[in-house]
């Protein structure tokens, strides 16, 4: 796409591509098909195709990397065009959204040119091994062991949370390749092939139903050398870096969702009814609507505040902490309020009796309830907001 | 009457805690929902035989009178069992037959109906279900079910849902409507149903806590003169006391679920290591305890409070169990959510207990009426 | 009074001496003589008087200490009679509801004869002397200094929150005699005569005006050494001891108060109106009105039950703490509703142009916010709550 | 408009925040408060010779067009000076005369009323009161205060309460009913009063934040028709925005408020020593702290966006200052009451300057619209 210099141009530019691509099929409210609205569809496919070709799966991303070569401020044009278009989201890929910008910065000329590009086109699918059982917040306790044997690393372990890892083409992952030094010292980072033989995965159940969760073990599984990003031992600071972009991905979900058929005063307005004045008609239900969609806005306006900051060069800082810690709160009282709202209706599970939208909420319901906990627990973002915001003492 | 147990009280409590223990695993939740649970008939989500069991031990005859079989105890007694059976998150008739339709027999049936139906509940032969509720909140009035008059009787339509244990029921208590309209107080009458009879169309639920819930429809079923409960339009009259008896049964499970949830959660803050020590000597989380511990002992005494209320005829009986209704909901919503939290991943997966809890306590939570529901009734009594 | 055993026998007796000593004029709401009620009347000085007389303002003691000699159950008939009939609370008295109860346990003859009858007939008035400037929640780092020489202690340091200690005839006191042994063992608790030369006392201006409390200072004050309670070393023992009937004290205050003029629910309805139902016509203080009553009516239920557990022997544990953090924080949310329903005309300091009822919101609303800190902060209380009652790791 | 501070606002920021460093100590509200305060007349309760540097630096015109003496700038620039103030507790006639009278006369006055003015608000010379609330809760059109036609022109009786910096006002201007009844949007009538006129009576206040305020007695004050601002009866027109953007810009001297509060206490945990550690080290309080960081972030951001909104004119300025208001009630409630629980018992004595920020928070938090006002105008806004 042409990288036009001036905005208002530009703009004109990416908002007609927009008009002219973007699949009637999607212009619909999700589920106005008739389908499962969580299944993909084929019009979806070929609209991420349509960007991808374009590069603007990843629009800052120097073209040469299958992105865009848009600037920022490019970027954010091409933003806020999609959403003024209500374009869908795109779905979260943690090959985009995490590996890329840090994979731009840390691998070798070979490992760009390998990955890079394919993320940008969507043809390669990647997973993140991180956590593993028992080590849960305290990331740095992990325990995979990768030991160098000739040019080969042997990855001996276990690692759980991989989502997607049952279809992931690649993951990158977190090994203990120094057991002798400190804790946070002795970890490297590893891109590992999914085909690779030894390695089995097992999709996980969560209290919401199936997930795209996952364990992934590792069996003697070999991993050639060249396969490290950034030095043998400087790991964790790769992680934590990507931590950050994992965080501001997740704190994103308190903004709403355009996949989401109702808004939350809609939905109240459905199931409590309205008055004369067109007002909800439990009053305090109203309220707690009304305390919903303020906290939303307040979330999305500070949202923009960081971001007008980080274009001034004024760093706001930790701030994707407290927008993980904020808009994980939010979202879990967002839908104990949808889901009391729903009353007797709020309780299906699945089968006949209840509207797929009822049950939908329900299952979020739950699913919610671990947007506090993924990412780093908000028990970890407090913390880290005492700690590095506040200047706490430890 | 003191908020302590009695000697009896108390080897009530050892016993139902030791029958339980025995008897339910939490992991039935999962065999329920998923069909895999031994017996016959997996859509029944309960066991026949531990209802029998329990029968014997005189548990479902604890509120009806000797003459029917029953122990002629209170609703303190029954708040013992069904505390203990919350902890085990149990799935058993015993709102259904014994709190719902069995008391609106007893409470509003002539002496045929309850000669006929009492003694099989006290023995643990029969499963009643009380089809009332026709929209996704508790609003007892508010009902289209018809029972139209005919020459032989009368002809019931329509539909009826979330009608907890309708599925394998021996028989159907029906609230409808016959004359007035929907919201009206008056203008109601209950019917005896039997679930064969014609016209009756049962669909199995699959709710959040796997129990047994149905949607029932009626489309045109007979029902004579000697079906009907009570004064034909006063229904209200009977079932008013028998909701507020059955909120307060399901306020002593509630407390046995946020008590087992809030042991476990303890426990894991005991046992579990993060950064080289165990997560339960972290402030943050000891502050948070502390919360719930302080939530959990008023749901407690007001669940103690009005249970004994009811026992004593007290006038402010049916306050006191609204605002217990309302305190063990929200302290039960607490603690569900905080006990996941402090689990953390784990507690996400379909393979970790605690999340059952939750699940259970959220459809006992919003059954007969949600924290908001009874805050604002508690207000009305009070008369503000 | 005849200590009659039969409960119904004797609950006439109580309600019938009750009906005829109650003054008539506190049977009227305080205020409607037209008088501050903050400030003390003659008709209730007389009322105490009759109380003291028949032991009746410490129930539980021995006669021979002043006390009536009731047994527990008969302590409860009489408090139970008094609610009835609305009997004013008394005002709180450190000597009668803390020192007290130790006193009698651990005081020697000689301190028992001197103390407990004046205490019971509240000829005698005491202060506590615990906190220190800078020891706060950390008591026992307290520094007042007591050096034993020859037959008299000689005392020199510095207490706060000292309640009364301007009126006070004799101050109980945490004095540390051993500056070598470990920090609880060094305490020892003084009986102090408040006439005894080297004493002065300053009171303390709080945020919602005057109060009650002072500092108090000491400059070679010199205490007989028979005025020391219990052993040399054992006062922190004691003072923990004290310190639950304090909380005890502290934690009754949610219960709501007979001299509070209106409820809460009748402040609601004067400010904000009623609809014609007879309802507090804005839902959404109806609501918080209704928790708040709905949270009073809990602790009053949880305090009953605690009273029952240690009737049938049943120790309900540190009970005290539970009470003090619930009903604190209760007392905080209620006064919080009281200030922001009575609106502009609750930001009144003093003088003209607001009434002795909205301004008296005011000031308790700002005095209320010490009901958390003191008697141990919530923070203290969530912690014993934490270590001895849910049994968490240190 | 971007959410940061650009170049110049920046500098406005670091001039505004030196000055304030340099003129006012908290200390001086307890000075207000027991008539302590030098100069001549402490029932003033703020220092005229500060509101005239104040001028002289441009402040009392920054939303003033140059026309009349202002700088032209807009609520940006207006709200980092009051935010600096609030940081201060400086009491100043800010609200009073810049944003609710002086404003009136700019939006509803004809060009001799502006002229006669402006002038002398900008050069700091006039300080001037808006008499408009008549009960305990902010409600606009709520106004019984009557102006009746007369031959010669109205007749003004009635009783206004809060009127900030009435007392020592160089005029008022005063809201009355010239048709219509209480509650009417229509009907309403502004008027240029002179305090010594005839009839008029000024009671001064005390009130929790030791600012001025009085209560304003009108007997049958007499005004001519030049007195009225804009069209008689249609005052509501006028007030509305001027109402708003002084809410807005309530809402910058809040975030300097709780920002000076939230600091001061953070200061503390750094420093305080308990059981021999910093109880800054303390879990539970660190996680508070960190709450409130939270809400204070959002406070600032919707107080930006409000005050953004209305330089460009936005559609969404009216939905965008009232969830402000709503937003920075709430946090500096929270942060208030939290300071003074993490500062402890010292924080109780008035000694201590923590509670003073509390008690000017809860004026400004009530003042035209607490937090459960503007949560309700937001829903109406909204449009559910």
């Amino acid at each position: 796409m042409n990288t036009e210099n001036d905005p208002d141009k530009f703009r004109i530019i990416v908002s007609d591509w927009i008009e002219q691509n973007y699949p009637a099929e999607l212009r619909q409210a999700p589920g106005a098909d008739g389908q499962d609205p969580r299944q993909s569809k084929p019009y979806e496919q070929a609209w991420l195709q349509r960007m991808a070709e374009q590069g603007l799966l990843a629009p800052t991303w120097p073209k040469e990397y299958g992105g865009a070569g848009f600037s920022a401020d490019q970027a954010r044009i091409l933003s806020q065009e999609q959403r003024r278009a209500k374009v869908r989201a795109i779905p979260i890929s943690a090959g985009l959204s995490l590996l890329g910008p840090v994979l731009l910065e840390h691998g070798t000329p070979e490992q760009k040119s390998q990955h890079l590009s394919k993320i940008a086109r969507n043809e390669c699918f990647w997973c993140q091994g991180y956590s593993e059982p028992g080590s849960g917040s305290d990331l740095a306790s992990l325990s995979t062991r990768a030991e160098l044997i000739g040019e080969e690393f042997v990855v001996n372990g276990q690692k759980i949370w991989t989502s997607h890892a049952d279809d992931a083409d690649w993951m990158f992952c977190l090994v203990r390749t120094d057991p002798e030094a400190s804790k946070h010292e002795g970890i490297s980072f590893l891109l590992i092939d999914m085909k690779t033989p030894g390695i089995s995965v097992s999709p996980i159940r969560l209290i919401s139903g199936p997930s795209a969760f996952c364990q992934t073990f590792f069996d003697d599984v070999r991993v050639p050398k060249e396969n490290l990003m950034g030095h043998l031992g400087q790991g964790w600071t790769l992680a934590k870096q990507l931590l950050q972009h994992e965080r501001q991905a997740l704190g994103s979900i308190g903004r709403g969702d355009a996949r989401r058929a109702l808004t939350l005063p809609e939905l109240a307005a459905q199931e409590m009814g309205t008055d004369d004045l067109g007002r909800i008609a439990d009053p305090g239900i109203r309220t707690q609507v009304a305390q919903c969609e303020l906290d939303s806005l307040a979330l999305r306006t500070t949202m923009s505040r960081s971001a007008d900051e980080a274009r001034a060069g004024q760093s706001g800082g930790h701030i994707a902490s407290m927008l993980k810690l904020y808009g994980s709160e939010l979202t879990t009282r967002r839908h104990e309020l949808m889901i009391s709202m729903r009353g007797a209706d709020g309780i299906g599970w699945e089968g006949p009796g209840f509207t797929p939208a009822a049950m939908r909420t329900t299952r979020q319901w739950l699913r919610a309830k671990g947007n506090s906990i993924e990412g780093g627990t908000n028990e970890i973002q407090r913390n880290v907001i005492a700690k590095r915001v506040l200047d706490l003492p430890e | 009457m003191a908020l302590v147990l009695t000697e009896e009280q108390q080897l009530l409590k050892n016993s139902a805690r030791e029958f339980v223990a025995g008897t339910f695993a939490v992991d039935q939740v999962r065999q329920h929902r998923d069909g895999t649970y031994p017996g016959s008939d997996t859509a029944l989500r309960y066991s026949r035989d531990h209802w029998q069991q329990m029968a014997e031990l005189g548990w479902t005859g604890i509120i009806f009178p000797e003459q029917y079989g029953g122990l002629g105890l209170g609703y303190a007694e029954l708040g013992i069992v069904l505390e203990e059976l919350g902890r085990a998150l149990a799935a058993q008739p015993f709102v259904s037959t014994v709190l719902l339709a069995g008391n609106t027999i007893l409470r509003g049936g002539n002496e045929d109906q309850k000669q006929s139906w009492l003694p099989g509940i006290c023995a643990g032969e029969k499963v009643l279900a009380l089809a009332f509720q026709e929209s996704g909140r508790f609003s007892p009035w508010q009902i289209s079910t018809r029972a139209d008059a005919t020459a032989e009787g009368f002809q019931i339509s329509g539909e009826k849902r979330f009608v907890l244990d309708a599925y394998g029921a021996d028989q159907l208590v029906v609230l409808t409507r016959t004359s007035g309209s929907s919201g009206d107080r008056d203008g109601l009458t209950l019917f005896l149903v039997d679930p064969a009879a014609k016209g009756v169309s049962i669909t199995e639920l699959k709710v959040l806590d796997s129990r047994n819930a149905a949607l029932i429809e009626f489309n045109g079923t007979e029902a004579s003169a000697e079906q009907v409960i009570g004064e034909v339009g006063k229904a209200a009259d009977i079932l008013e006391p028998v909701f507020d008896c059955a909120i307060a049964g399901l306020n002593a499970e509630l407390v046995g679920i946020m008590s087992e949830a809030f042991e476990r959660t303890l426990e894991y803050l005991k046992t579990r290591q993060q950064f080289g020590a165990l997560i339960g000597t972290f402030q943050a989380l000891k502050h948070r305890a502390a919360d719930m511990f302080c939530e959990r002992e008023h749901a407690i005494s007001m669940t103690m409070a009005a249970l004994r209320a009811i026992d004593n005829k007290s006038h402010d009986a049916i306050l006191l169990i609204s605002a217990a209704k309302a305190r063990t909901s929200d302290a039960a919503n607490l603690i569900g959510r905080e006990s996941i939290q402090m689990f953390g991943g784990i507690g996400m997966t379909d393979e970790e207990d605690i999340g059952l809890f939750m699940k259970r306590a959220r459809v006992a939570e919003m059954t007969l009426g949600d924290s908001t529901y009874h805050r604002e009734r508690f207000a009305q009594l009070s008369g503000f």
